[in-house]
């Protein structure tokens, strides 16, 4: 029953990887992150995806939930502003991750942590740069351990 | 004396959906240490704080009855994130059980009485335990006729089929079976169960009445009862509660002064009349 | 003689003595508040103190308290019950108040079929001394509720504090077995003993505060269904900061918590407050206690009736926390007054009829 | 800096001139209760009360104590509001310029309407700083507060202390642009008292610049080490005007969000949760700090959210009931400058 969320911890010989979750729009991001699959475009296989309609689905819940949880990094993706399929969603959305990026700042969480960005279903060029791009700035924060409880 | 909190550890010996919707489950639990078992002596009407470790604990009344040996059978809606964790649970897993606690029906005092059991809905897992107690070849004698009305919504959620099969075959006891709203197929009462009480109007002599279900269904069958020259000593109640020890420690369960977890579940009519409105 | 002296500056010789036997607990000051924690160096302790602001039950009945740890292999669950329970403890600078409420406390924990092992190993394995209070503070009314700022029956050993010293002495058999412990001890003159009888004089004439709480109970019995209450309960907030504060205040919740990474976890209980909503709301909805009206009365009723008729004494140490924390100023001498006025009203009336 | 002179006279000129609007309302039955604040019965606090009869507006006061939003009584309404026939009575509010926001901006929520009440505003110069005093007086007991000239006199037993009422008033009021309620045009009954009109208000955040320039580990630390005594009583939530809602998230179980221990991580969420919830809606009354039992001073997030707010969106709550609070609108050209883009 208590299954593990992510899988345990690799051992310390090994080089440390980050585990990143990313929350993909359903329209845009995710269908990018399938395009640049199925055109073989390499990014590190650090994230794993969780499917949402919509940016705008995404509650601070989810992203501060997963650091609790364990996760080394979020990063969060939705259609480009104006291409929204629910027209405003990522809008709204937008707004409300700029005040949870800076008050994760303000509060000592190193911001790295939490990525957001904006890929459409063509660029899936672009959003294997960036999940690279992310997956780096989370590795070199390292392991995230304000959120561990202890035991 | 061990520590109250420490629940015994039971497997999960098979599971049996009860409804057409199955949201109802009831689960047949095993102790794996048998010295437990044996001393888990328990009465209908009592019940268990029984836990998913690792996912919570919720009280539970005790669907089985005494006279069934081996197991524990408790019926679980799927209402929450303890009971939902129940019906995703499989056959073999571990349960935590603590108990049998707070009072139960008080059988010595039911002795030589008939007795009238009026249920609804799925609340009727400790008059189940109930009636298998007094129906059972030991207990029978005890105990004077026994009425059975058990209202529903619908024919999908009349619960223990198989057992209220057996007792419609027998004669010394009588099964009402009721649904809210007529349903082809269905060749038994149609109606509320307060309207089914007035019905049958069983009689309060030398009588007791056993009364489970939802509040608007506990309210409205009082009054009929009541109207129907009961005493409201002679009316038994089982009252639910938010309970989180089931030890009379966590403090929520109290009316007034009284905890429902360990002076309860069972209250008399008479005595729920003593006491603040706050259930 | 019995008592004994204990200059102040030898607290450092009594900690490194004891601290080897017991866990120390004593008063220090965290963040600008006092609060009971267990130390590791003598000048930690704080001396000069009116009274802890959480009070001291807080080491036997922590906020949050693990009931028992789990393992899981495969679909076995293995529990592990806690082994520090025995663990000597030895609480410091107790006031008589709240020493009061460990009573209370060990009542409440030992009451019914069910004993909560949890708590009384502890209690059974902690040794306390308590302090008398010289200088009670307005807001407190323990001699209303049968206590003293000098009482030492709940202590095991008692201090007075004499300025630079205390007077010693030993109250219970775990008391006296620790004071003999303690050789160095000097033995008490009997101006000591004399000054201490003084200033418990002064302290028990400084009380401004005094309720009959018989006569509470017998008003609040009959008025359950009084439109007092609706008064009562207009300007309180919910906040629960009474119940967070008070010491006899005994409410949990139980959860559980899981380390996913590794197939275990805890049983924990932290405490709950009757004072929020979600306190009595069932799965299915139904709340016996949606109002805020009745949840403020419940906190009254519980400590001034229904502790009366299950423990035959009032549920309520007089530390006056309760009102010193009430952000709203609803505070419990204003809630007293409001329900004695009820039974003055009727009275009036019966005259003039 | 705002200049007092005088703070006993202005207090009692306030009060003055509070009673006598309150006894005109309800003399002319303008209103059928009023909310206001009387003496506590504790040196440091003040206590709310409700009034109904001309003759007891004598009871209402104002001193640099009394900190609870009174909004807070409208949402829900306490039931002396609400009547069983008439329904929902007019409730004046005696109002300082944050409860006045905090009305105005519950009204742009739709929580409550304002055609019910009406705001007396009074020009309110701070409030003490009740938590920072009891901690410099330490372990004694506080048996007297008054105010003398710009200074705030704490007397007890054997001491007697003065205190700099600039120095020792609530962090958010040193810097509150929002004295008294704001003007809305649109309900010009809705004011009476001293109400004032607000064009731009400008705001440098000073005090909380030197905090953000701090590194992460710094500011990590700062901040657990000022919420690691929370004990989750969570008298904030109930003080606060903007908290509503009728399941809070750290209650809610289906699923369960956040851990409800004390615990650091599970404290520090909360509070980081809460202040989310509070963008574009605090309005920077400081009851949250002030109720707070262990002391916890929330006014510095409370700023820093202000900060945003202004910065990103240019919106200061609680001014106007017809715009939009931020986090429910948006702009095409909202800065993006966080995202992540390709170098």
């Amino acid at each position: 029953m208590t299954e593990p969320i992510v899988e345990t911890k690799q051992s310390e010989s090994k080089e440390w990887e980050p585990k990143i979750i990313a929350f993909l729009c359903n329209w845009c991001s995710y269908a990018g992150a399938d395009l640049a699959g199925v055109s073989r475009i390499q990014y590190p296989p650090n994230i794993r995806i969780v499917r949402v309609p919509c940016s705008g689905r995404i509650n601070a819940y989810f992203i501060i939930k997963s650091l609790t949880d364990g996760w080394d990094g979020v990063v969060i993706s939705g259609c480009h502003p104006g291409d929204c399929h629910y027209i405003s969603g990522n809008l709204v959305a937008r707004r409300r991750f700029a005040i949870l990026k800076e008050l994760l700042e303000f509060f000592g969480i190193e911001p790295g942590r939490v990525n957001f960005m904006w890929a459409s279903a063509a660029e899936g060029e672009r959003f294997a740069v960036l999940i690279r791009k992310a997956t780096e700035i989370v590795k070199k924060l390292g392991p995230n351990k304000k959120f561990e409880k202890k035991w | 004396m061990p520590n109250p909190y420490i629940p015994m550890l039971t497997k999960v010996k098979s599971m049996v959906s009860e409804n057409e919707v199955n949201d109802i489950k009831t689960f047949e639990l095993e102790f794996i240490k048998e010295e437990e078992y044996k001393n888990f002596n328990y009465i209908p009407g009592q019940y268990a704080e029984i836990s998913i470790i690792g996912k919570g604990e919720c009280p539970i009344g005790i669907a089985s009855s005494p006279t069934e040996e081996g197991t524990i059978k408790f019926t679980i809606k799927k209402m929450g994130t303890v009971t939902s964790s129940f019906h995703n649970s499989d056959v073999g897993d571990t349960i935590g059980v603590r108990g049998p606690l707070g009072n139960g029906w008080p059988m010595e005092e039911l002795k030589g009485k008939n007795i009238v059991v009026i249920g609804g809905g799925f609340a009727f897992s400790t008059l189940r335990s109930l009636i298998l107690y007094v129906l059972d070849e030991k207990h029978r004698k005890d105990y004077g006729r026994v009425t059975v009305i058990y209202g529903n919504r619908n024919s999908g959620e009349v619960l223990y089929r198989d057992v209220l099969e057996e007792w419609e075959k027998r004669d010394d006891i009588d099964v009402v079976l009721t649904i809210d709203r007529e349903e082809d197929d269905w060749t038994r009462k149609v109606g509320f169960v307060a309207a089914i009480v007035k019905e049958v109007a069983p009689s309060s002599d030398n009588a007791v009445a056993v009364v489970c279900g939802p509040p608007i269904m506990i309210t409205t069958a009082q009054n009929e009862l009541e109207k129907l020259n009961w005493k409201a000593e002679q009316i038994l109640n089982s009252l639910e509660m938010r309970m989180k020890c089931g030890i009379g420690k966590c403090g929520r369960c109290n009316i007034g002064e009284k905890y429902v977890c360990i002076d309860g579940p069972v209250f008399s009519l008479a005595e729920l009349k003593q006491m603040p409105k706050e259930h | 003689m019995d008592e004994k002296i204990l200059l102040k500056d030898n607290i450092g010789k009594l900690y490194s003595e004891l601290e080897k036997e017991y866990k120390f607990y004593a008063p220090t000051k965290v963040k600008g508040n006092i609060a009971f924690s267990r130390i590791s160096n003598v000048e930690e302790i704080e001396l000069e103190f009116l009274n802890s602001k959480v009070p001291p039950k807080d080491v036997l009945f922590p906020q949050k308290e693990t009931i028992f740890e789990y393992k899981y292999e495969g679909k076995d669950v293995i529990i592990e019950e806690r082994k520090d329970l025995e663990d000597k403890l030895l609480i410091f600078g107790v006031r008589p108040c709240d020493a009061y409420s460990f009573k209370l406390l060990e009542d409440f924990f030992a009451f019914g079929d069910f004993q909560d092992e949890v708590f009384l190993k502890k209690r059974e394995s902690s040794t306390i001394i308590g302090i008398g209070c010289n200088n009670p503070r307005q807001s407190c009314f323990c001699t209303s509720v049968g206590g003293h700022p000098f009482q030492k029956e709940s202590t095991d050993v008692f201090l007075s504090d004499l300025g630079d010293k205390y007077l010693v002495e030993a109250v219970s058999e775990k008391g006296k077995n620790l004071v003999k412990k303690l050789s160095w001890l000097s033995d008490a003159k009997k101006a000591d003993i004399d000054k201490s009888k003084e200033l418990a004089k002064q302290a028990e004439d400084s009380f401004t505060t005094k309720f009959n709480f018989d006569l509470v109970t017998k008003v609040l019995d009959e008025n359950f269904e009084h439109p007092v209450w609706q008064e009562i309960s207009e300007s309180c907030i919910g906040c629960s900061s009474c119940t967070f504060l008070c010491p006899t205040c005994t409410c949990f919740d139980v959860i559980d918590e899981n380390d996913e990474y590794n197939n275990r976890g805890r049983r924990i209980r932290i405490w709950d407050t009757c004072q929020s909503c979600l306190y009595t709301l069932e799965t299915s909805g139904h709340n016996p206690r949606p109002e805020k009206i009745q949840r403020c009365r419940n906190r009254i009723m519980h400590k001034f009736s229904y502790y009366p008729s299950n423990y035959d004494c009032v549920g309520c140490v007089g530390c006056g926390r309760c009102i010193s924390a009430c952000p709203v100023n609803n505070e419990l001498r204003l809630i007293i007054d409001k329900i004695l006025e009820i039974e003055e009203k009727e009275k009036g009336e019966k005259i003039s009829a | 800096m705002v200049i007092i002179v005088g703070l006993e006279t202005e207090n009692k000129d306030i009060e003055n001139n509070m009673q006598e609007i309150a006894k005109g309302l309800l003399k002319e039955k303008k209103v059928d209760v009023i909310i206001g604040y009387k003496k506590g019965t504790l040196p440091l606090l003040s206590q709310p009360i409700i009034i109904d009869k001309e003759e007891d507006v004598d009871k209402l006061l104002w001193n640099n104590l009394c900190y609870v939003n009174l909004a807070k009584y409208l949402v829900p309404r306490v039931p002396r509001f609400v009547d069983s026939e008439k329904g929902n009575l007019k409730v004046g509010v005696v109002a300082k310029g944050c409860v006045g926001r905090g009305l105005i901006h519950l009204a742009s929520e739709n929580k409550i309407n304002l055609d019910e009440i009406t705001i007396i505003g009074i020009p309110c110069n701070g409030v003490v700083n009740r938590q920072r005093v009891e901690m410099e007086i330490g372990e004694k007991e506080i048996l007297e507060v008054s105010v003398l000239g710009n200074n705030v006199i704490v007397k007890g037993k054997d001491f007697e202390k003065e205190f700099p009422f600039d120095e020792y008033m609530n962090e958010l009021c040193k810097g509150c642009k929002i004295r008294k309620p704001s003007l809305v045009s649109k309900f010009p009954d809705l004011c009476v008292g001293e109400c004032e009109e607000y064009s731009n208000i400008v705001d440098e955040f000073d005090d909380i610049a030197e905090f953000e320039s701090k590194t992460p580990e710094e500011k990590w630390e700062y901040i657990t080490e000022a919420l690691s005594v929370c004990t989750r009583c969570y008298a904030c939530r109930e003080a606060c005007p903007m908290c509503y809602c009728n399941l809070c998230f750290v209650d809610q179980n289906k699923p369960v969000w956040f851990g409800k221990t004390t615990d650091l991580p599970d404290i520090i969420v909360y509070h980081l949760i809460r202040a989310m919830h509070m963008a574009g809606r605090c309005v920077a009354c400081g009851a949250c700090s002030l109720v707070c039992p262990m002391g916890i001073d929330l006014n510095f997030i409370n700023r820093k959210l202000e900060k945003i707010v202004k910065e990103r969106f240019d919106f200061t709550s609680g001014l106007d009931p017809d715009t939009l609070p931020p986090m429910v609108d948006f702009k095409m050209e909202d800065a993006e400058e966080f995202m992540l883009e390709e170098d």
